[in-house]
């Protein structure tokens, strides 16, 4: 039989909310698929959309970027711009016709341990049937 | 190149019971640019921290990976560790293969393949670090306290009596809050007026703090050291220095508007003073509600006055003034009772809210000291007390419980027994919730000496027939319906953060929480610092809390601004945002996106002020021009991390 | 060796070359494009011109040099990568574009002979088309030494000749492939050459866009290097590489290393078309840019073409294909600025 | 309707008060169909300003240009720059107001209205007339263009050969000008993203296939980039190179520029680039469509653009290039901004 | 078939030397070939240094072809690819291919005066030239070198020209005024003037920035110097090495190949691109 296919996904992090609930999830031993690689940025804010495609054409599987829930930016507003522009490139990938499932946004406070563990466990379930993403992975 | 160092911690078999941390050492000494890398059971320990600075100087490491448990935790430590071999503390990042990797995987070949990547983006990180000093700034020596209720007052005395300036502002007319409205206190009962007045009285006498009554914040400018506070000071129209209290200007003042002392139990002209102990103890012509000054449609109490105190053409003034912290007081305001209807709040007046049951019971309060029913003044037999209305509802109302109100309800029962000793009292409750010291014996005082009625259930209606209060409600706990007549209700309405905290907390760039209350830096470990560096919370601006805790997260707030004001210099972190001039066009959107108003535009050019910047890297995002980056955590430093993340 | 083929024959030939790599134009969203085929039926040689000439066949833009691994442990692994062996047959190439390939051969071959150009130019069977009428709206081919009919750089060339084709073979490569298929090819009659001669003769004459005088036009440039002539003539340029990538005679490129993993370093050498209009074309690493605007980039192309090519290779880069003028965005017009040259200053 | 005498006497007027420095227009072309971009300095020259309905290019990128130019002089002239601008156009001015890459006294606008018309496709032109040489075109104010060529007068409906923005256009006359010429014509577009939709209404693997095709097709001409108004950044981050470079920029500097594009023009790279440019264009294109016509592939790269306008559009409420005050899309944001789409 | 002349050969790098620190550091690199050192070249020629995965840079050979165990290179960090060369270390591996372009040409020069002129890594090629006429020393008649460098932690090659002193005239010049500094301060062009080597009999050879070349090449002028007897290199963008890309093109001239060294009489009738 052959080997599933295992989805690699890179999730971007904001620093105060996002991260830490992950690491709570850590702490809780909370288990979660090991398909996600976290990157920590400082906030939700930060993430360009240019990251996003970068991790496309890097041959990411899936894309999530998570951050505090609106209010509660560490930041005071970075994620309410984040929102904004994740929702821009967001559309603009389903509209170029990449997979919807591929690409997601959470907002996961520095409580929410559970919700991440959920949120990744979904996302590998979604990305499994889909198999690699090889649209916009760089084929040089 | 960099030649970096990697260490893998087994964190004993927290990490290497899941990882195999010899193999991530293994593939990492293969990674370009890493010269070494090995693995420890604890690196935090003193050995494991050696052993860094041992390869550090061996090796002539000028970069250090350290994989362990989360940064939060240990960023420091192994930061000041490498610190001591020479390195800028900036040349170590942290891998967090514990919390993020074995503590949340099973499988040790596919724990130990992600270890490996989360390690090799720190590494990919660390390449491209700056070196980088904090940012040293300068400050200004004094404080700024924003209320004047018992956190505000403890704060600034606190302040004060430590040897700092402090400029207290308050936005009515004089100190003392909510507290200064209250009859006595739980669980002593003592007085609470005799206790506040003294402090209010050492406010106004002390020489360390600048009191500014009937004034608010304006603007607010600067950082943690340097701040710049614009205060608009309302005219009161009456100079406190000629006045000399003698009263006559009330006598004659045709206006009469509710008592916001009072909560509206009384009226009280337009020119008035709050209350007998008012500091500062003078009079304010209410504009709002004064026939008119300009112009003069009455005038009747400068005719009056005869020190010629009463002063038509003051002008609202700003004042501006410099502080190294501040400090947000700004406390509570009870539920909307236009919120409330189903209670019958502002609809029958014998239905009242638990600021209002405190002035009836207050001896300087509307019936100096008698419970009387609003309607009848007659004296009521029967009360009704109902806890949680407005908290612990998250469909209707809000979904905290207000955390006083338990407390508060079971003293209001208890004063009503001693002041109508035939009366009855019952009480509505959800849970009586009496945590802290003298707590629960109070309230079970209430109950065993006073009698008071505990009834577990909700109410379902209130409506006024003949003269009564008629309240209906469930027994949960006997299943039974229950009937009273009362003769008045009251109510023990949520707190809710005052009325403009909001605004401010926008002009302090404070985040709220989902509730609107100031959100704290950190709920267990940094509860009485905002996230805005040098400002601090203190009181029910932060959280519902009754007058001990207020009192003493005053104190901490005032120990936390001590803990800065006490220093010459501050140092700010240094991985702020720069711009790269050659690719800026100046459009600005950086510029727009700043929460910290770090980002200016000069020639035409972006321009960070490092002392404002936190960091954050909106601006990065937003500048489609690539030329603004936060030092430590670029576009490339991110894009390499992407690409180890994803193994290539 | 003259033949003709009548249009019905011509997917059975193309049948027989099947294993060839088999090239022909197809329109694709209202332009049209060399595809590669298997389809004899897919054959079409009446089409105006292609945006892109066949030098993209010949000349990829992007082309792999070689595969490279680099990791902290031994020796870097180095792969040349080389074209694919396998023959190709264009059909339609019209006689403008073949004719640019001449010029890149001059480029491409010399002491150090680009192995990756030869390899596909050797193994690549040009099957040309006469341009009975002009193409396209701004052919002038006559007017740099080009003809409707040029056999140069082909090795077949065909003729529409109403209903069979005039083919006529100019190198061995392309004997074979009418070799391959003999039985189709007939002799050509006296008629059959009569009527080539007759629309040979008509073709010419159909070509409208022209430049006058084209000798002075050398020796002219050569004195209007310092001219402000090219300021004003590129003010209204965008600086993109429409009229050099669609070029058939352009030939410049860049090369890079562009790597899938970073340690261990894995990626591949690549070449890619550039162009002298880019401004980082010139642009040293110190930010020193000898060709640093628009008026020294728009010199560049018109004099690289009408004077340095000329004095080393004794001929116009140009081959009066027109790409450049019909496709340019803000309707630069080759012609018209090298008859402002011709006349300018008299 | 706009008159051209009035335009050449409005140019004529402010050439000889030397109130601009030259004035950039549409002049006839020696080839094809459409005019080309004239720079205009002398009174004199006025009379080979054109003005009708084939007058397409966006001149407002030029304006980058003067920019660069300008910076580089010792002596700067500061007068203004004289530009004919139609209603697309004018939004391009208020975005680079906006991003205050010019400021309003650097331009002189000598707006044009599309009163209720627009301008053509060449491409449609072209094959309706197939080949003729085009002498006059006129709108009869009936929904028909009449194109006189040498064999005589056509009249074409002009929903047939309008460009494809005109059809969508919601800026029919300048928003922004000195001078106007021509009315400002109300009209009614029924959907103006119709376009997109049927894009929209494709599945995702559709859609997939569709960009495909389109975007391998691409050749990296940056023809699209090179014509658009917006795209003035001096250093692209799709560029491999550092451009903007000084004495001063370090080794290290040059050596880290980021490579988030290949050069390789493989469908990958395509697809980052044009999506990297649509993102970029998000909140500031304002559909003058020069990016489409340019291309000399026919990639439809306007789509991008106009899903992206949509989406400003129906998420934010935010249309490019009618505020020059206005913050950009995205500096801004509102509380209810959608996030449906976040878990 | 004709060799692949866009595969680089793998060199070991053999021996490093910091010559220049600070802001715009120089390495000296010394390499070697893996399989047969044979790699003829003429002086003044250049060779394309890969680091692969970085992309490559063509670097003027800074050694005498009369020394055939190593190829050295003086290279500045400039970009991407002479960033990554110099966090090479010894016993790492770089490709190398060329050797590229005409040289110059000493064959001629033979019997006559050599004036060298050099600023900053300018020195580079010109080391070449200056060795390989010391190396035969009987074949040419007075050898002098003008060199000079912004300041004199700027001057490459700094223990070789004391050695150099000893065989040959030597004048040095930094830019601006330091402690301890005893030869000339100003710009090598002033100290040209200042030096005023004969044109008698004589061939100038300046190399440098491009500023310092064009007021060099005026002071010689002055000095009585016809065109013929002046030589420089040119250094244009490169990318193929062997006049394709189009890159290094000026007038009729593929620098890469029919170039870097000019004499001022050849480089005169070229457009002024470079």
């Amino acid at each position: 039989m052959a080997e599933e296919f295992e989805p690699k996904i890179v999730a971007f992090l904001c620093k105060w909310c996002s991260s830490a609930g992950s690491d709570l999830a850590g702490v809780s031993r909370m288990e979660y698929p090991y398909n996600v690689v976290p990157i920590t940025v400082m906030c939700s804010g930060s993430i360009s959309p240019l990251y996003i495609l970068s991790a496309f054409s890097r041959g990411a599987d899936g894309v999530l970027v998570s951050g505090c829930h609106p209010g509660d930016c560490h930041y005071i507003k970075g994620n309410f711009y984040a929102r904004r522009r994740i929702a821009l490139i967001n559309k603009l990938l389903d509209f170029i016709g990449l997979e919807p499932q591929r690409f997601q946004m959470s907002w996961v406070s520095a409580a929410e341990g559970t919700k991440y563990t959920e949120i990744i466990k979904d996302f590998v379930k979604e990305l499994k049937p889909l198999g690699p993403q090889t649209k916009l992975g760089r084929d040089l | 190149m960099k030649r970096t160092g990697v260490f893998i911690c087994h964190c004993g078999i927290n990490i290497a019971g899941t990882v195999d941390v010899k193999k991530v050492a293994k593939e990492l000494s293969n990674h370009t640019g890493v010269v070494h890398s090995e693995e420890y059971i604890y690196m935090c320990s003193d050995p494991g921290q050696n052993l860094i600075i041992e390869a550090i100087k061996e090796n002539q490491l000028d970069s250090v990976v350290v994989a362990c448990c989360s940064p939060t935790l240990h960023e420091t430590t192994f930061r000041n560790t490498v610190k001591s071999a020479g390195i800028n503390p900036f040349q170590c990042e942290i891998a967090n293969i514990r919390e993020q990797c074995s503590w949340v995987h099973k499988d040790m070949e596919k724990a130990t393949e992600k270890a490996i990547k989360l390690t090799k983006s720190a590494v990919e990180r660390v390449h491209r670090n700056e070196s980088l000093d904090p940012i040293s700034i300068p400050v200004t020596r004094r404080a700024l306290v924003v209320g004047g209720g018992i956190a505000g007052i403890q704060s600034a005395l606190d302040l004060a009596n430590s040897g700092y300036e402090v400029i207290l502002v308050e936005r009515s007319p004089s100190i003392g809050g909510h507290m200064i409205q209250l009859s006595e206190t739980f669980p002593t009962l003592d007085c609470s007026q005799c206790i506040l007045t003294p402090k209010m009285v050492e406010v106004s006498k002390h020489p360390k703090i600048k009191l500014l009554t009937y004034s608010e914040i304006q603007d607010i400018s600067g950082y943690v050291g340097n701040f710049k506070v614009k205060i608009l000071k309302k005219p009161t129209y009456v100079d406190p220095d000629k006045c000399t209290l003698c009263d006559e200007c009330t006598k004659v003042c045709p206006v009469v508007v509710p008592n916001e002392f009072d909560l509206g139990l009384t009226g009280r002209r337009a020119v008035y003073m709050p209350f007998p102990q008012a500091i500062p103890a003078t009079y304010t012509l209410d504009i709002k509600s004064c026939p008119g000054l300009l112009p003069i449609a009455c005038g009747k109490c400068a005719d009056v006055c005869e020190p010629e105190a009463i002063d038509y053409d003051m002008k609202p003034e700003i004042v501006e003034e410099e502080v190294g912290a501040i400090i947000v007081a700004t406390g509570f305001d009870l539920y909307d009772k236009e919120l409330m209807a189903e209670y019958g709040h502002g609809k029958y007046a014998d239905v009242l809210d638990g600021l209002q049951f405190e002035r009836l019971c207050s001896a300087s309060g509307p019936t100096t000291g008698k419970i009387l029913r609003p309607s009848d003044h007659k004296e009521p037999k029967e009360v009704v007390f109902i806890q949680c209305v407005g908290s612990r509802d998250p469909e209707l109302h809000c979904a905290y419980c207000s955390k006083i109100c338990c407390m508060y309800t079971a003293k209001h029962a208890m004063l009503y027994k001693h002041h109508v000793p035939d009366g009855q009292a019952y009480i509505f409750y959800i849970d009586i919730r009496s945590g802290g010291k003298g707590y629960e014996e109070f309230v079970q005082r209430a109950v065993e000496e006073d009698g008071a009625l505990y009834l577990r259930g909700k109410v379902s209606k209130i409506f006024e027939d003949k003269g009564k209060i008629k309240v209906w409600g469930v027994d949960t706990l006997s299943g039974k319906d229950i009937e009273i007549d009362a003769d008045m209700v009251v109510l023990a309405t949520a707190m809710r953060p005052s009325e403009g905290a909001e605004e401010l907390a926008k002009k302090l760039k404070i985040a709220l929480d989902k509730d609107g209350f100031l959100s704290e830096a950190h709920p267990k470990l940094r509860p009485v610092e905002s996230v805005t560096p040098g400002m601090f919370l203190a009181g029910a601006a932060q959280a519902p809390k009754d007058i001990p805790e207020a009192v003493a997260q005053a104190s901490g707030a005032a120990a936390k601004a001590i803990a800065i004001l006490s220093q010459e210099r501050l140092f700010h972190a240094p991985t702020v945002a720069k711009v790269n001039v050659n690719l800026c066009t100046g459009c600005g959107m950086c510029v727009h996106v700043c929460p910290y108003d770090s980002l200016s535009l000069k020639d035409g050019k972006a321009e960070v002020n490092e002392v404002l910047c936190e960091g954050c890297g909106t601006c990065s995002a937003t500048c489609l021009r690539a030329a603004i980056e936060v030092k430590n955590l670029t576009p490339l430093q991110v894009n390499e991390m992407i690409g180890a993340s994803l193994g290539g | 060796m003259q033949k003709v083929l009548t249009k019905k024959s011509l997917p059975q030939w193309v049948k027989k070359l099947l294993s060839y790599t088999i090239y022909t134009p197809v329109e694709e969203d209202d332009h049209w494009n060399f595809v590669a085929t298997d389809n004899p039926e897919d054959i079409n040689l009446d089409y105006p011109l292609t945006t892109l000439s066949p030098k993209k066949i010949i000349f990829p833009q992007r082309e792999i040099f070689l595969e490279f691994c680099d990791s902290t442990e031994g020796n870097p692994e180095v792969k040349e990568v080389l074209p694919a062996e396998k023959s190709a047959v264009i059909f339609g190439v019209r006689p403008c574009d073949a004719k640019a390939l001449t010029f890149t051969d001059k480029v491409f071959g010399g002491d150090f002979k680009d192995i990756y150009y030869w390899k596909r130019r050797n193994q690549t069977t040009l099957v040309g088309i006469s341009c009975n009428t002009p193409p396209y709206t701004n052919c002038f081919c006559v007017s740099v030494n080009g003809s409707p009919y040029s056999k140069e750089g082909l090795d077949i060339l065909l003729t529409d000749l109403g209903d069979k084709y005039f083919v006529e073979t100019y190198t061995k490569k392309g004997e074979k492939l009418l070799n391959l298929a003999k039985g189709l090819f007939k002799s050509p009659t006296a008629k059959d050459k009569k009527d080539l001669e007759k629309i040979r003769i008509d073709s010419k004459k159909k070509i409208k866009r022209q430049i006058k005088n084209i000798k002075k036009i050398p020796p002219k440039l050569k004195e209007m290097f310092d001219s402000p002539f090219w300021d004003e003539e590129s003010m209204s340029c965008l600086r993109c590489g429409i009229c050099t990538y669609l070029c058939p005679t352009c030939h410049c490129f860049d090369i890079n290393d562009e790597i899938t993993s970073s340690s261990p370093i894995k990626g591949k050498r690549i070449r890619t078309w550039d162009t002298c209009q880019f401004p980082d074309f010139t642009m040293h690493s110190s930010g020193h840019n000898p060709r640093p605007d628009k008026a020294s980039r728009l010199r560049q192309r018109i004099l690289h073409k009408f004077l340095y090519f000329v004095d080393r290779y004794q001929n116009y880069q140009c081959t009066g294909c027109g790409r450049c003028i019909s496709l340019c965005p803000v309707g630069i017009d080759l012609l018209e600025v090298l008859d402002k040259v011709r006349d300018y200053g008299s | 309707m706009v008159s051209l005498e009035d335009l050449k006497k409005e140019a004529k007027q402010i050439l000889k008060e030397n109130k601009v420095k030259y004035i950039i227009g549409y002049k006839k072309s020696t080839n094809g169909l459409m005019p080309v971009p004239a720079f205009i300095k002398e009174p004199e020259e006025v009379e080979k300003l054109v003005w009708d309905p084939t007058c397409v290019f966006n001149l407002t990128r030029y304006l980058v240009d003067e920019k660069r130019r300008k910076t580089k002089e010792k002596e700067p002239d500061e007068r203004p720059v004289g530009l004919v601008v139609k209603g697309c156009d004018s939004r391009a001015i208020n975005i680079l107001l906006q991003e205050k890459f010019i400021n309003r006294e650097d331009v002189y606008l000598l707006g044009v209205s599309c009163e209720n018309t627009g301008v053509l496709d060449e491409k449609k032109l072209t094959k309706k007339i197939k080949g003729e040489k085009v002498k006059k075109v006129e709108f009869d104010e009936k929904d028909n263009f009449i194109i006189t060529t040498q064999e005589g007068k056509t009249k074409i409906p002009a929903k047939e050969i309008l460009a494809n923005r005109c059809l969508e256009c919601k800026a029919n006359f300048p928003v922004i000008y000195d001078v106007l010429l021509g009315e400002k014509a109300k009209r009614s577009i029924d959907n103006p993203f119709e376009s997109i939709e049927k894009i929209e209404s494709l599945s995702t693997e559709e859609r997939w296939t569709f960009w495909k095709k389109q975007l391998d097709k691409c050749i990296r001409c940056y023809a699209c980039r090179s014509v658009c108004p917006m795209c003035y950044c001096d250093e692209c981050v799709a560029d491999t190179i550092s451009f903007a470079v000084t004495a001063d920029t370090t080794a290290e500097e040059k050596a880290q520029k980021i490579k988030w594009v290949e050069k390789s023009p493989v469908s990958s790279e395509n697809f980052i680039y044009h999506m990297v440019r649509a993102i970029h264009l998000a909140g500031r294109c304002i559909d003058c469509g020069e990016c489409e016509r340019a291309c000399p592939l026919d990639i439809p790269l306007r789509f991008l653009n106009r899903k992206l306008e949509k989406e400003a559009k129906e998420l934010f409420g935010f249309e490019a290039g009618f505020d020059p005050d206005q913050p950009s899309l995205i500096s801004c944001f509102k509380d209810e901004d959608p996030e449906d789409f976040i878990r | 078939m004709d060799p692949n002349t866009y595969i680089p050969k793998l060199a070991k790098i053999t021996h490093i030397k910091e010559e220049v620190g600070g802001a715009r550091p120089i390495k000296t690199f010394r390499t070697q070939f893996f399989e047969n050192n044979n790699f003829s070249f003429k002086c003044g020629q250049c060779a394309m240094l890969s680091v692969f995965g970085k992309g490559e840079s063509m670097i003027s050979i800074s050694s005498t072809p009369l020394i055939k165990d190593y190829l050295q290179f003086s290279i500045l960090k400039m970009g991407r690819v002479t960033s990554s060369l110099h966090e090479k270390q010894v016993e790492d591996i770089i490709g190398i291919r060329g050797p590229y372009g005409n040289g110059f040409p000493v064959e001629k020069w033979k019997r006559k005066n050599l004036i060298f002129i050099g600023g900053g890594i300018g020195l580079a090629p010109i080391w070449s030239v200056l060795n390989t006429a010391l190396g035969k020393r009987e074949d040419y008649g007075d050898l002098t070198l003008i060199y000079g460098a912004r300041t004199s932690k700027d001057l490459v090659f700094k223990e070789e020209l004391e050695e150099l002193r000893k065989k040959m005239t030597v004048h040095l010049s930094v830019d601006v005024e330091e402690p301890d500094w005893k030869e000339f301060v100003g710009f090598v062009p002033q100290n040209v003037l200042d030096k005023k080597p004969s044109p008698k009999n004589a061939i100038a050879v300046t190399c440098g920035p491009p500023i310092m070349i064009k007021f060099v090449i005026k002071a010689l002028e002055d000095l009585g110097f016809k065109d013929e007897q002046i030589y420089t290199t040119v250094e244009n963008k490169m990318k193929c090495g062997v006049g394709k890309c189009g890159k290094c093109n000026i007038g009729i001239h593929y620098v890469c190949q029919d170039g870097p060294v000019y004499s001022w009489a050849e480089l005169k009738k070229l457009p002024q691109e470079y």
